[in-house]
């Protein structure tokens, strides 16, 4: 008998069309109850150039629901874990906010929580993945350059993109098999 | 036939399904907090009125989604909209009625029942119009759905003094554009393949749908955009090409290119002869408008002038110079504006596929109510006479002020505001609180205590958005849409919608026969003649009615009369003639900053637009104050270095502000953001944290139109 | 007070421009032409769809100056004498090449 | 994330894990030295013994206090996760610090414990039954070697593992080698070294003997120079590594923490006692006479290790923290 095939999920991302507008993280903010001055997903500003001949562009980030996620690893008590669709979690009831999968975290997507002392961190809105939505980052984004999806589905919308464009992960040779494609 | 043109949205299955599958996921959690999803209304943090479903968690708002049957709205919602549930919980929010006990911004309230801040409302203005005539009072407002009831309140009360903001917006694009093709036309960037933006900094300053059709043309398509701004923005760092235009030049630009295009002979000689008038004018009229000429005056090379003239001909018609929505600059800026609507027309762009297209509309009922006695005087602006081609139901805000502050030609000595914050708004911030000393009489209807708020005599707190139900709005456009915005939550606070403060106000002072009626009696008569079989009932289920389909081409046929007074697209116009104005743009340099001064440039950020946004937490976290932009070089000259605190100062005001030496600005140019600099301790993010470029900014205004001309003032900068 | 509003109505008067149409109310024109004419001039309806940009002022002006709707008198047919006029004002001052530049919203 | 989440508790933890680790060591190295039958260096042990259980134990409580939730510290041990360091760190150290109390126990005398009693409430001693109280008097210095040998492998546990804890985390290309845990283990031994030699210096009761000095001096000194043989490496190592240790090492290179790192660990912290010891130390080394011992000196030398211990563990969560992929 055929075994279900499970879903991965993972994220693309086309930040050629990012245009820093912020509306990915406040959405996010609102979605998840996240405390003022910490954040589950930012827009890494990166420039360049000298007057007038200037460069500027924009990478959203948050966690990349890594394939080996070093966080998942280091946590003392078992309260950060991984899903078998890949989503990376924290259960904050067992969480004793030892901070050290913060540390751990090579793409810096974790942040403790100033009200609840635990650790935070994006959890891809898996409440609302697991009600058929997506991701509140996603459904938001103004220009549109997030792609939420099910890696193991071939006729998602992801997996083509994947299939058609070449893409990148960020600094795979953390070794942690980050989730998060980048088109190139 | 029609109902192929509307989209049946999502359809309510769709709705059903997700609200099952949410309460399975919730009924696992906790069966006793009921959670809906999806309650359709429309946001009001911008003027984009953008789709939203509500998700509501027991009596809380909790989320905001964007509603993807509206195609306007592009199936988002950004940064603001998303921000929309703090201004319901916002602490400091206005929650009462409150009657002034202390001297003006002193900030001395009495909290106060409704029936007596309409009793000292009505009062005062009644006071006003027996000793000065009901032209004494002054009402002004920006747009909003509920705005007709405020603005209808004035006129019914007899004063033609209704200021709207268009004049500190738009004003100048509108009436541009109107007088050469009889319309406001949308800029088609979902198929463009050549985009010219001056200035319209669409990616920081978001439309819809203009800035998500121009991000996935550029980046999917590949369209070209160029992009002229004395500021690298964002939209400057995904343009194809950036010129840190010298300020004020814009037309010299415009009209080198129509040099080159017609030189070249790729106008659209068809197009040109069929449907437009004075294009033989035109061809003398921009002789000597060389692109080596424009050099000078721009500081773009010529070879480059010629280079994206030459592109944007040929990929016309689907090339647009866009418009799109930016208040005006300059004095001239009607005029710049007449060029661009100009090279538009002679490239055959009009009513083509990725071209200007001129805006539909949804049919929509109308509520009739019993029409007042027109308003004797005549408005106090005098736009009539200064400004006999603008609109006159607008006004024109900055000549306004200068009038009330003379007295002339009447004194007006009452002011009710609702919805804006003219403090922030208006430039010289200093003018605007002498007008507010003389005036005898000040009403604000706002949801926060704004500055301007903090200086009137009587507030009425008005509900959110999200706590009341607005008539329904219909949003023009190549994909045009009616929007419904329903109450989501009921009042928090003890607030009012705007009608209902507006009829309690009509009521003291007799005039309620004007309003008798309710919110769902104009709704239901609005609803009623929606292209939609139960129009009320599908609105309240989805919030929307769009065509989802283009449609080209429509006045592209001989029989059309354009609404001009030829009937044709008046390049060369006669009516600007009979006015008084060059009936073809004149380029006149503008005068530029002298040595040691620099040009305050305005702009806008994706998180901030309004002042009233910048002190909701999750904004304000992304942009905590404000600072002034300044280029390396003159700030090497004179010692600055970021984070220093300066004193700039204009002839208007003075402000202290910290410095950014940043290469993203033109060495002759300043900029800082709006919004911040508050006098309300109210706005506790805002107040007295950076700096109001109201108070710096000079009055001056374009020529034509009357509008607000932003980009005149010139700072002096010392360290502090 | 009356010497003030009278100085304003003849103000008016002088400021407004020609092609205004000023003696009948714009507002209560459009109240009487929808209660009035639009009962049969709309789509489906009993005559031909009818708005201000159906003609040109010069048009409208002529149509008032006939007083005649299919033969009838205007006056008693479409109101008063008085709401005639303010038809016509509105008519007029929104005809098909009547100077009204878009507005922002409202 | 670049602003650090683990700060001074967490340096101050590690300076006093490892410090208890390096005293329970030498502790254990003099009890398990025997000169007929009987430990070579009693009153070095003996302090060691004495001092031991306390560092760790307060370094123990500032680590529950850096938790986000002290109160469910316990849920460290519901669970045993063998790849998180801290997992197993902590069971390490309850086991480590029962071992240290067991070994400062059998470094008291009877009449100590007894006197350690008579600390206790009249109310609360008198329930003690006699039985228990007589069993105060049993010799156990027999179990002081055992528990010697026992222990060794836990103190040099607790002193690699506090190295380990940072070491393990690779998204932090500062302290992703083998190196930092070798770094931590020595220095750990050499800050115990350095704590017994104030000790001794100070204990007027008991002046210290030249032999005693002699081990202790000869001790450091071959921690010191091996953990010189470990920075230095680990210096080149990185440089030679790839660019996210490359950039990493400019914190310490050329960035916030170099002054730090090179003046107060490398020059303050090693270099300087090395070179006091040695001095100290020269007579013998050349043959020419005892050991000498300035007690100043001494304490400076001493003094400055344990500082340079405190240093090297402030640079290391500090600078680790700001080291990243980007």
């Amino acid at each position: 008998m055929a075994k279900k095939p499970t879903k991965r999920y993972a994220m693309v991302l086309d930040s050629r069309k990012c245009i820093d507008c912020k509306a990915c993280i406040v959405a996010c903010k609102a979605e998840n109850d996240v405390p003022l001055g910490v954040f589950r997903n930012r827009i890494n500003v990166e420039k360049a150039g000298d007057y007038p001949k200037l460069r500027m562009s924009f990478d959203p980030e948050q966690c990349h629901h890594c394939e080996n996620p070093s966080c998942v690893r280091v946590c003392p008590t078992g309260a950060s874990y991984q899903r078998e669709d890949g989503i990376v979690l924290v259960k904050y009831d067992d969480c004793i906010g030892c901070k050290y999968c913060i540390i751990a975290c090579p793409y810096d997507a974790r942040y403790h929580n100033p009200e609840t002392h635990t650790v935070g961190k994006c959890t891809f809105c898996s409440h609302r993945v697991d009600r058929g939505e997506l991701p509140a980052c996603v459904e938001t984004c103004p220009s549109k350059v997030r792609v939420f999806g099910d890696l193991n589905d071939p006729k998602s919308e992801l997996h083509q993109l994947l299939a058609s464009r070449r893409h990148q992960v960020m600094n795979p040779q953390t070794g942690n098999g980050p989730q998060l494609y980048y088109l190139l | 036939m029609q109902r192929r043109l509307f989209m049946q949205i999502l359809g309510a299955g769709t709705l059903v399904g997700v609200n099952s599958a949410c309460s399975k996921w919730f009924g696992k959690r906790s069966s006793a907090v009921p959670y809906r999803l999806g309650i359709p209304t429309t946001c009001e943090l911008c003027p984009n009125k953008c789709s939203v479903l509500a998700d509501v968690k027991g009596d809380r708002i909790h989320k905001l989604n964007p509603n993807p049957a509206n195609p306007k709205s592009r199936g988002m919602l950004c940064a603001r909209g998303n921000a929309a549930i703090q201004q319901v919980y916002d602490p400091d929010r206005l929650k009462q009625p409150m009657i002034r006990v202390g001297a003006r911004g002193e900030g001395k309230w009495r909290t106060a029942t409704w029936e007596e801040a309409w009793d000292f409302a009505a009062g005062k203005l009644k006071a006003t119009r027996d000793k000065y005539g009901p032209e004494g009072t002054l009402w002004s407002s920006t747009e909003g759905f509920q705005e007709v009831f405020f603005k209808n309140l004035g006129l019914a009360f007899g004063s033609p003094n209704i200021q709207r903001h268009p004049s500190l917006c738009l004003a100048s694009v509108n009436l541009a554009y109107s007088m050469t093709f009889g319309t406001v036309p949308s800029f088609d960037l979902q198929k463009a393949d050549y985009i010219i933006m001056a200035g319209a900094n669409r990616f920081e300053s978001i439309i819809t749908p203009d800035t998500m059709d121009l991000i996935g043309g550029t980046m999917n398509r590949k369209a070209k955009l160029v992009y002229l701004d004395p500021r690298f923005t964002v939209t400057a760092a995904k343009a194809d090409d950036w010129f840190p235009i010298r300020p004020g030049s814009d037309m010299a630009f415009i009209l080198a290119m129509i040099h080159v295009i017609i030189r070249d002979g790729k106008h659209d000689k068809a197009f040109l002869d069929a449907f437009t008038l004075g294009f033989d004018q035109l061809v003398e009229h921009v002789k000597p408008y060389t692109p080596e000429w424009a050099e000078g005056e721009t500081e773009i090379p010529a070879a480059e002038i010629t280079r994206i003239a030459r592109e944007f001909a040929d990929a016309a018609p689907r090339a647009v110079f866009y418009a799109g929505r930016r208040s005006s600059w300059y004095q001239n800026d009607f005029q710049m504006r007449r060029a661009q609507a100009i090279l538009n027309a002679i490239v055959g762009n009009w009513d083509r596929e990725g071209g200007m297209v001129p805006n539909r509309k949804i049919a929509k009922g109308e509520f009739m109510f019993l029409p007042w006695d027109d308003p004797k005087a005549s408005r106090v602006d005098e736009v009539e006479k200064d400004f006999p081609l603008t609109s006159a139901k607008d006004g024109v805000y900055l000549p306004l002020r200068e009038h009330v502050l003379k007295g002339q030609p009447y004194p007006v000595k009452a002011w009710m505001v609702y919805k804006q914050d003219p403090l922030h708004s208006v430039p010289d911030q200093g003018k605007t609180l002498k007008m507010m000393e003389q005036m005898d009489f000040i009403g604000v209807i706002d949801i926060a205590m704004s500055d301007t708020a903090w200086y009137a005599d009587v507030i009425f707190p008005e509900s959110h958005y999200l706590e009341r139900t607005d008539p329904i709005e219909v949003m023009p456009g190549i994909w045009p849409a009616a929007v419904y915005r329903q109450q989501v939550v009921k009042p928090i606070h003890d607030t009012k919608p705007c009608l209902e403060i507006a009829q309690g106000l009509a009521k003291r002072l007799g005039l309620s026969d004007y309003f008798d009626y309710t919110i769902e009696q104009w709704v239901e008569a609005e609803a009623k003649e929606l292209p939609i079989p139960n129009g009320f009932e599908h609105m309240k289920k989805h919030g929307v009615v769009a065509s989802v389909d283009a449609k080209y081409g429509t006045t592209r046929n001989e029989a059309h009369r354009f609404i001009t007074k030829s009937g044709k697209i008046e390049i060369f116009s006669e009516r600007l003639a009979e006015a008084g104005h060059d009936p073809l743009p004149v380029y006149t340099p503008q005068p530029q900053p002298p040595s040691g001064k620099f040009r305050l440039v305005l702009g806008r950020k994706a998180t901030i637009t309004h002042a009233g946004l910048t002190h909701l937490p999750w904004l304000n976290e992304q942009v905590p104050t404000n600072d002034l932009w300044l280029n390396p070089l003159p700030a090497g000259r004179m010692g600055i270095r970021t984070g220093d605190w300066l004193e700039v100062a204009s002839t208007s005001g003075k402000v202290k502000i910290q410095a950014r030496v940043t290469d993203e600005i033109r060495p002759d140019c300043v900029f800082m953001l709006h919004g911040f600099g508050k006098k309300s301790p109210w706005l506790k993010r805002t107040f007295n944290n950076g700096a109001a470029d109201a108070v710096l900014l000079e009055t001056a205004w374009d020529k034509v139109s009357g509008n607000a001309a932003m980009h005149e003032t010139f700072v002096s900068i010392v360290k502090a | 007070m009356r010497m003030r509003t009278f100085a304003g109505l003849a103000l008016l008067l002088v400021a407004l421009p020609a092609f205004a149409e000023t003696k009948g109310s714009d507002t209560k024109g459009k109240f009487y032409f929808k209660k009035s004419c639009k009962s049969c001039h709309v789509d489906g309806g009993t005559a031909k769809a009818i708005t201000p940009l159906s003609k040109t002022q010069g048009q409208w002006k002529k149509f008032f100056e006939t007083g005649k709707h299919k033969g009838e008198a205007l006056s008693p047919k479409l109101g008063t004498p008085e709401q005639v006029l303010d038809i016509k004002t509105f008519l007029v001052n929104h005809a098909s090449d009547s100077p009204q530049p878009e507005t922002c919203g409202g | 994330m670049r602003e650090p989440v683990w700060e001074y508790l967490i340096v101050n933890y590690l300076f006093l894990g490892g410090l208890s680790a390096g005293l329970f060591f030498v502790s254990a190295l003099a009890t398990w030295l025997q000169e007929e039958g009987r430990p070579a260096y009693p009153h070095i042990a003996r302090w060691g013994a004495l001092l031991a259980p306390w560092p760790v134990s307060l370094g123990s409580f500032l680590l529950i206090f850096d938790l986000g939730k002290p109160f469910r510290f316990w849920k460290l041990f519901i669970t045993f996760r063998w790849q998180s360091p801290m997992s197993i760190g902590s069971w390490l150290l309850v086991i480590f610090t029962l071992l240290t109390m067991a070994y400062l126990w059998a470094w008291l005398d009877p009449e100590e414990r007894t006197r350690l009693l008579n600390y206790l409430p009249a109310k609360v001693r008198q329930r003690i039954p006699a039985k228990a109280v007589k069993w105060l008097e049993h010799d156990l210095s027999f179990w002081r070697r055992e528990l010697a040998m026992a222990g060794f492998p836990l103190a040099v546990s607790v002193g690699i593992y506090t190295g380990v804890l940072l070491g393990a985390v690779q998204a932090r290309p500062f302290w992703n080698t083998n190196l930092v845990a070798q770094m931590f283990l020595f220095s750990a031994l050499s800050t115990g070294t350095a704590t017994l030699i104030l000790v001794r210096l100070f204990d007027k009761k008991r002046p210290v003997a030249l032999a005693e000095m002699r081990f202790l001096y000869t001790l450091d000194i071959c921690l010191i120079l091996i953990e010189f043989f470990i920075v230095l490496p680990y210096l080149i190592h990185g440089k030679l590594s790839v660019l996210a240790v490359q950039d990493a090492l400019a914190q310490v290179l050329g960035g916030p923490f170099t002054f730090t790192f090179w003046l107060l660990f490398l020059g303050c912290g090693l270099l300087v006692p090395l070179l006091i010891e040695l001095n100290e130390f020269k007579p013998v080394l050349l043959g020419r006479g005892q050991l000498h011992i300035s007690a100043r000196w001494a304490t400076t030398a001493a003094g400055l290790v344990i500082l340079g211990g405190y240093v090297l563990r402030y640079v290391f969560v500090f600078a680790g923290q700001a080291s990243g992929f980007r």
